[in-house]
């Protein structure tokens, strides 16, 4: 049995596989760390009726704006879909897209959970609020909570600084977000980075995500919607 | 009531006396962000930020922009010693885990028992967002809401219960607004300072749950001005 | 009954054989451990530990020994290239989140169903110690046991229902003893290979519950000697 | 209002305070990464009637052996007692100290639950076994599960590789182990660490631990049992 390698030569082969209706997380916050080449590479695709995560939905055209343009999502799991999402609101507004809105932090926790085994965990936050209607309630140790899920995908797409050919991953500052969470919790992790070193040249003390969560690789020049 | 009352800055100002030599502290959207421009000098202060800093500086000067080293506004910033960088989910054990020393958060409404409404008015166009608000608001150690006291139109953001959609319930300590500094406590509110040129029973008026205080009650400090 | 059966290391060396090229694998207490040393040439597995280590080489030299380098085992170990260093947390979210692709552990008993009891013999004396082993039960890919096909007092250890405190609940997909490869399958116990000069009669008479096998069943690889 | 360094000189100072009853976590796996100097100081403290956890319960007099022998420790959570914590072994068996047994990713997960803020988890690990014994279960997706509640405590003691003076640190290989995730779930964190280095020297991509989950520091060579 010959071991695959993970390395994709371009953006196109990499998504090549990704079928109509698949889950998806896409990392990234604030305009750092996201996977803007995948994206582009999946709106070529062209692949619909996609049900994704993320903390937003786009700015323009750009990180996840050009997925709702060409009408891919069916579904979006977001904390913060954010004003300058212009196709998503104008989707949302008019019935045609769906939002689960999340709180950020458990929308980190539920992914975190999904990759660590867990299905479900009581939460403070959201006691009282909109988030948590339809939720079952329980008071702990005097306190009021939430029973929140755990949530998985599909894939993730996410961006990393470096990469080894095993799939070791090095983020670089606030880049980082979500990418490393994401990695645990989709059953394919794509990764897009800037540079790939030799297994073995990156500190094993100071590896982010263990290759062990990340499937697929691809260099390519960063791209960022500021 | 036309005298002057404090402007988003000297809010800022005044919020940012609130806090403690080297405290980790996040300040959301809005006037909390204006805060970090006036922390006293010879203090210091680790700025939190949801995307996994802690010891955020000042913003980057023009043209050092790194734009992977942004707060959650979107804004490049700067690293001071001790800063480090950790994942999303990281920064939310830090806020929701009650590890922050102090967070600040605007607001729309907050009720006389602390509840927080700050992420939505009702009848708004879009889907709104929630952001990291609620992990902020539900495990800071202290929650302060820096904000107008009043809205544009006139109502009382300070009422005696919420009829915009929560943020959290029973989750602010301090209010700085540009009338007033006031304390939520088990006994209720507590007037703790009024703008320079304002009566208790001016601030009162404005205030729909009643506001506690006995004796005269400080001007907001000076050097908030 | 007194033939010849495969010796401890030798069921770690047949055990190594279910090893893919690239895997992530985590080797428990006694037989499991032993098998490291028979990984066939030519391919690379990535040993994890549960103390926060992917990517162990073999045990290190001695002189050479660095114990902050240990494997569960409180051994001194090696790095192979692109290993990595976490924490105990993080090592458990590989284990019980599924991302390990096989998991080998020793066993008292397995059951029919796949339920496997390793942590405890009833009776014994002290407070016992379940250590990693139900998180990685739970959470392997594939889960192999390796163990002597019966006790030492000779009691059969593939039984019905395992009658001591279980480690997990049909968790097991493959038995690998000193007489047989068995695989756990929704329609019971499927005898892949006998050992050298067994019969799958021999075996099913040291084995409780039935065993499903049809035609010839092959030898325990012989690479395995 | 003047700061106070989190630097003590000496292992007695840093462990003066701690009461009779307390509840301590300590760190360390496989004889790496355990604060033995703090737990030599808390033995000549003498604090009794503690409720500890820790992955193992000792070696001989080694790591938290000692303090079987002193008899302070009245309860203790952990996954592993050993063999080789001859003075927990004897104890447990007149049964003079109560012993909580945890499977090891779920001692983890708990201690991580409380520094995160989660009261409570459904987990799949214990089901039908001893573990599952006195808790809810709830069959989720199909899976039966059981509810396992957060585990905190008034101390972490710890042991890190390097710290700077703010509380930063970074841990030497797989002497990390359970230290990272005690720092985030006590109240007070003390750590014992070989080297303290000027704040800023630390690269804030490598720090493991912010110095946000630190209260104490002390440096002190490192002690070790084998």
């Amino acid at each position: 049995m010959t071991r695959k390698s993970k390395i994709f030569s371009t953006v196109d082969e990499i998504v090549a596989d990704i079928r109509d209706g698949a889950s998806i997380m896409f990392g990234g916050f604030g305009g750092a760390g996201f996977p803007n080449n995948l994206i582009q590479g999946l709106a070529r695709k062209g692949a619909k009726n996609l049900s994704v995560i993320s903390n937003n939905c786009g700015t323009g055209d750009g990180e996840l704006g050009i997925l709702f343009k060409n009408r891919q999502i069916r579904r979006v799991t977001a904390a913060f879909p954010g004003p300058g999402a212009t196709y998503f609101q104008e989707q949302f507004d008019k019935g045609e897209v769906e939002l689960e809105l999340v709180p950020q932090g458990i929308l980190c926790e539920r992914m975190r959970a999904h990759g660590a085994g867990i299905p479900a965990f009581f939460s403070p936050v959201g006691v009282g609020t909109d988030v948590a209607k339809g939720k079952e309630e329980r008071v702990i140790r005097g306190k009021r909570h939430i029973l929140e899920e755990s949530i998985g995908a599909d894939y993730a797409f996410i961006k990393a600084h470096r990469a080894d050919a095993l799939g070791n991953l090095v983020f670089r500052k606030g880049a980082r977000n979500f990418n490393p969470v994401m990695a645990t919790a989709a059953k394919t992790t794509l990764v897009e980075v800037e540079e790939i070193v030799e297994v073995g040249s990156l500190d094993p003390e100071a590896i982010v995500t263990p290759f062990i969560f990340v499937h697929r690789i691809v260099v390519v020049q960063g791209l960022r919607y500021v | 009531m036309s005298k002057p009352r404090l402007t988003r800055e000297q809010i800022a100002q005044r919020a940012a006396l609130e806090l403690p030599d080297g405290a980790c502290v996040n300040l959301g959207w809005g006037i909390p962000n204006l805060t970090a421009a006036y922390v006293p000098k010879g203090i210091t202060i680790y700025f939190h930020s949801e995307n996994g800093i802690l010891g955020m500086g000042p913003r980057a000067k023009k043209g050092e922009e790194d734009f992977d080293l942004v707060d959650a506004m979107k804004v490049p910033v700067t690293l001071i010693p001790g800063a480090s960088f950790f994942a999303q989910e990281a920064a939310h054990v830090m806020t929701r885990g009650g590890h922050l020393d102090v967070c600040m958060l605007g607001g729309l409404q907050v009720s006389e028992k602390g509840d927080l409404a700050n992420w939505r008015v009702p009848g708004a166009k879009g889907a709104g967002g929630i952001g990291g608000a609620m992990d902020i608001a539900v495990g800071a150690r202290r929650l302060i809401v820096t904000m107008e006291h009043t809205s544009k139109d006139g109502a009382r953001k300070i009422v005696k219960r919420c009829d915009y959609p929560l943020t959290a319930v029973e989750c602010v300590d301090t209010i700085v607004t540009d009338l007033a500094v006031i304390d939520v406590t088990p006994d209720g509110l507590q007037l703790r300072e009024v703008a320079p040129g304002f009566t208790p029973e001016e601030v009162q008026a404005l205030t729909e749950p009643k506001l506690h205080y006995s004796g005269k009650v400080p001007e907001m400090l000076a050097s908030a001005r």
